[in-house]
């Protein structure tokens, strides 16, 4: 099982003749993802590390009637439109790495991504890995290791920095997700939560957070309500950020007082979920909730 | 990026929202009151000093002539007047509106219904902080679906719900739509009127505010780049670091930090707090970078005044830790040596050849963050 | 049963205080439509011969939630909003009488009620009556009666004669529906055929077209598929019509050498559906094809 | 309404579609070649009659200028050169583009998908009613979604489908995104481009259409009305027609015809024809017609040249025909009684009323339309 992808996922790549989207293509075929087709309009009939190119996702999907996943390296001016052109070609799930898209246009995107059933992850996120099964990313594959723990994450790094040290206290992941940065993301905690707490390969759930917005809030009250019984731990990033100011991220950004990492722990807290105080404490915790 | 309150009111004029008459006055004017009678205006008038930064009023930025002689001597002063440190280029002079009411209306998009929110309050004059505090309960809040837009009947609801009624409402829900036009066209994240004058004639909007999408400037060639130095956002240091390329935000403490990635970079400033420190900034070198890159996030750091000491927490990922070495022996070697004690923390990808680039250099560096920013505390 | 409009229709007049809506508000009560409400915004607590009168449909609504049907007499210039409106506060049926509405405006709210499941009649239209049940239109009442016989037409002077024909002939209708004269509306020719040939009271089926579109050809396709499958006759107005050259309607306009009267009476006759030659025709074709 | 050639083009161009370099010339502009030079054109250049008729090239309005001196004189010629009647009182001067394919590319409204259409073909140059004959499998039809909009991977599909690749690919996919942008923003019942010219470095508009929904001009500020004479679409009479408020369509017949409501009069027509009368117009004088507007109907087709006789067919519905009754009577007293015989039906609502009204006025009525129509016919 585990989430979004896995060992079924058929996978195209959209800007594979790009310089991010060949070097990544590389990294995922070594880590044994699935990918079928590569597409850059213009270069169709070409291939990329034995990946055939094509011209557009519809030809694609139609000489690879199987792909089921397309990530999306193209460009931020041009992005939007790929994702258009997957959603269209009947690709259920779509993964965003480019950064510096427009609110605007994600905004649209995603609503009708929501409107189609499709499942969108990003913009501007490291993308998901199912270890052992699938990467369909640009995490570094090694510092995973397949598990029961699945994580959530707003953040890139910091995410590999807890990943690795959960592999190496012998935790591996279900699944784990970066959902991205930007301030309209396709896929949002409260959602990659729910399909951890449907996914009967994740025993236990971890959640980076970061500041801006209500996410994390979002998140504790969906515990509260009962709709994520799994065990979960957290960490928040950001609690010596300051307000008004953009931390890196487009969303990490404290507004009218709200989106403070205070905040964040102390909605999570309440709803009895434990919030390390570093990443390496990550380990620890789940050991705790794992033990009960 | 912030548009000044002149360019938002422009926009907002051309998409046949009704604002005040005005005229622009830049710095070394020689006849402002020739111009401001040539463009039909007289006192009393409104001198408003164009900065970008918030709480304008109440610093001073905006006052009313009741006379020419006033007028001229109000104009010389404003030029002169830094708000908040900054002194304007421009002065908006404006036709004095009196009115009965203020009210606020806003729009944004909602992070979690990914649609854009207006926001709307029959108490406008104050700021939406302060009005969500103290009169919570008189913010409305309508989404809209992005490819339908807004329509004038979810306009007059919103007019309805904070009190209007008859002809104002009406003009309205017209100023809420213009507003809505111009928030979609230009990619805005804020468009906003604060205080939205109530007349007899109807809605007109005494400030207007409009902020870009930084990521979608390309698109709108009609808006002219901020100088950053305009925009009463960035500290002289953050300016530096901008126009070299460098994600950084100055912060009130000493120790200098490098990350890569914005979260693990907020994560080492809040370690270092932690343990006992005080961050002195952010700085995310990002994923995969050059030597360069590195080289250039070392020595800004190392120059910046505020900095006693720097800890770097690389976590190689995209990132190749021997790259990451490379670049700070290269800025070391471009300083001869560093005049502020460096604690690195190496990890992840390519670990090994960049611990040896280092050690080959005489420079030591951890694996573990926690060791590592205990070290760095404690120099 | 009947389409669209029946005892069972509680209206909603949009555009009531207006000097139209005003008027056939009063000829529609006098039929013995059931009006629930009035909406005109900023006339809300006024009412028009003793309807009440709303700022808003939604306010109208939720006074009288027994509400289904609404018919709009809004100027051009606000009468998109009127149907948004509408959908928008659950109204599924929506006659729209008002003329020159521009037609991308049209274009849009046509496509947004079908995505909403809402049926919408017209613009430019004269409305749907079911003679002795419910009159939403400014169709003259008294020269329709009760019967089984269906009447589609794109034209409402025309309708009205053929209906007084059939009536005087002792052939009533089930119901009367004025498609409207532009050229994108609402419910097209073959979906208003589609609703008669699932109305067990309707028997057979006059369909009165005129010249421009392709709509009555398409309705010749549908009975040659074998979908209708209720006797049928028709009237084409416009045989001298020239080419190139609006007459009255929008939507009536010989293009491209498309939607010649000649081209869709050949295309009837060819499926076997009796056209005639002048109005007064339709009663004596009715009667041989009710016959059979 | 038909835009010109020039505004088309202009439109175009402000939404960021590369057109020919051009230089508008009036009539009576006194230096044409000096206006020419300044725009930076020089020969050979396209001189091409501003006129709202189709067919303008075969019929002689847009010629090529290799010279200086032929410019001159091909500038003078074609200001007083009619084409299809009517001179043009603009001349557009065009750079000449080479090229080596010309393609056809245009957006309509689908009535029955109620979405726009983007019918495109690799034949460009003749008329898509010849194209559709001669090469119907060469056109491309793709819908589009109003609310989201012409996306590139569907412009781009399009520019496959007629045989276009790389650069000249994405050249014509960007031009369909403009040219699908201007027919959304102007209400266009059409936007063309006919031909569209493959030059080495991408497509170029060489023609350029826009029709604007005549109900939408309102939303449309900058676009200026026609003078009805300049479009060509309309006869002498039929524009003294809509001066009046008329719905008149001039035919070749000489039965005048009257009528209340479109497909109502247009049948009226028919019958005329039908029973073997040449029907002279098509005039509606809609549903509700005032007195006013019936006098003013009577009597202008009785002024109508080609008229020997009128027919009028009323069946009230909403129109009352005690208020046709009573237009006809001043009509006719105004005229003092009519010069050409007038056949009336009147049926429907206030009948008896309209029927005594005439009948004192020694004018009779019938109330078949059969009748009624072979009457005329007979006279």
């Amino acid at each position: 099982m585990a989430i979004i992808v896995d060992e079924n996922t058929k996978l195209i790549v959209q800007g594979i003749t790009g310089k991010e989207g060949r070097f990544h293509t590389k990294l995922m075929l070594d880590y044994g993802t699935k990918i079928v087709a590569g597409v850059t309009p213009g270069k169709g009939g070409t291939d990329v590390f034995g990946i055939p190119v094509y011209d557009s996702v519809e030809e694609a999907k139609n000489a690879h009637p199987e792909a089921n996943t397309s990530i999306i390296f193209v460009p931020a001016r041009f992005a939007a439109d790929a994702v258009y052109e997957a959603i269209d070609a009947g690709i259920k799930t779509i993964v965003v790495i480019t950064e510096h898209i427009p609110v605007h246009d994600a905004m649209k995107f995603v609503n009708y991504g929501k409107s189609k059933g499709v499942t969108i992850i990003g913009p501007n996120c490291p993308g998901v890995i199912t270890p052992g099964k699938a990467k369909v990313g640009i995490m570094p594959g090694h510092i995973f290791t397949p598990g029961h723990v699945g994580i959530v994450s707003r953040s890139g790094t910091l995410t590999y920095e807890i990943a690795y040290a959960m592999t190496k206290a012998g935790i591996g992941q279900s699944t784990a997700v970066g959902i991205g940065g930007d301030p309209v993301i396709g896929t949002s905690f409260i959602e990659a939560l729910q399909m951890f707490e449907e996914d009967p390969e994740t025993e236990a759930i971890v959640m980076v957070g970061e500041i801006g917005g209500d996410m994390e809030e979002r998140a504790a009250k969906m515990i509260e309500e009962g709709k994520i019984t799994k065990p979960a731990v957290a960490f928040i990033a950001g609690r010596t950020a300051p307000p008004g100011k953009r931390m890196g991220h487009a969303g990490a950004i404290i507004m009218m007082g709200t989106g403070t990492a205070e905040g964040k722990i102390k909605a999570l807290e309440s709803v009895g979920v434990k919030v390390a105080k570093t990443p390496m404490e990550i380990p620890d915790l789940l050991k705790q909730v794992l033990k009960k | 990026m912030k548009l000044f309150e002149f360019e938002a009111k422009e926009i907002l004029k051309k998409h046949g929202v009704k604002v005040p008459r005005s005229v622009l006055l830049e710095k070394g004017e020689k006849n402002p009151l020739e111009k401001i009678k040539a463009a039909g205006l007289e006192p009393p008038i409104v001198v408003k000093s164009q900065v970008l930064v918030a709480g304008r009023g109440k610093a001073g930025g905006i006052k009313i002539a009741k006379t020419w002689e006033e007028a001229e001597k109000l104009i010389a002063e404003l030029f002169e007047k830094p708000i908040k440190g900054l002194k304007p280029r421009y002065l908006l002079i404006e036709e004095a509106i009196p009115h009965e009411k203020e009210l606020y209306a806003s729009i944004i998009i909602d992070r979690s219904e990914r649609k854009p929110v207006i926001l709307a309050s029959q108490f406008g004059g104050m700021d939406i902080e302060q009005i969500a505090k103290e009169k919570p309960e008189s913010i409305v809040r309508m989404y809209v679906d992005p490819f339908l837009g807004l329509k004038a009947y979810q306009a007059r609801k919103i007019g309805k719900m904070i009190g209007l009624k008859g002809k104002i409402l009406n003009s309205f829900a017209s100023f809420l739509i213009g507003l809505y036009d111009v928030f979609m066209e230009y990619d805005a994240d804020l468009a906003e009127s604060n205080p939205l004058a109530v007349t007899e004639d109807g809605v007109i909007p005494l400030d207007a505010r409009l902020i870009i999408d930084d990521n979608s400037i390309y698109k709108h060639p009609d808006i002219s780049e901020r100088n950053l130095e305009d925009t009463g956002e960035y500290t002289e240091w953050e300016i530096k670091a901008r126009k070299m390329g460098l994600a950084f935000v100055e912060l009130d403490g000493d120790i200098g930090i490098i990350g890569n990635g914005a979260g693990l970079t907020m994560t080492t400033m809040d370690l270092v707090y932690l343990y006992g420190g005080k961050p002195a900034n952010f700085l995310d070198i990002g994923g995969g970078a050059s030597k360069e890159l590195v080289k250039t996030a070392v020595k800004f750091l190392i120059d910046l005044p505020r900095t006693k000491k720097i800890f770097m927490n690389i976590f190689g990922g995209i990132t190749r830790c021997d790259e990451v070495a490379r670049g700070i022996v290269a800025a070391l070697e471009e300083l001869g040596g560093s005049p502020k004690p460096l604690v690195i923390r190496l990890s992840g990808t390519n670990e090994e050849e960049g611990r040896k680039i280092l050690q080959e250099n005489g420079i030591d560096a951890y694996t573990d963050p926690i060791e590592a920013v205990q070290k760095v505390v404690s120099l």
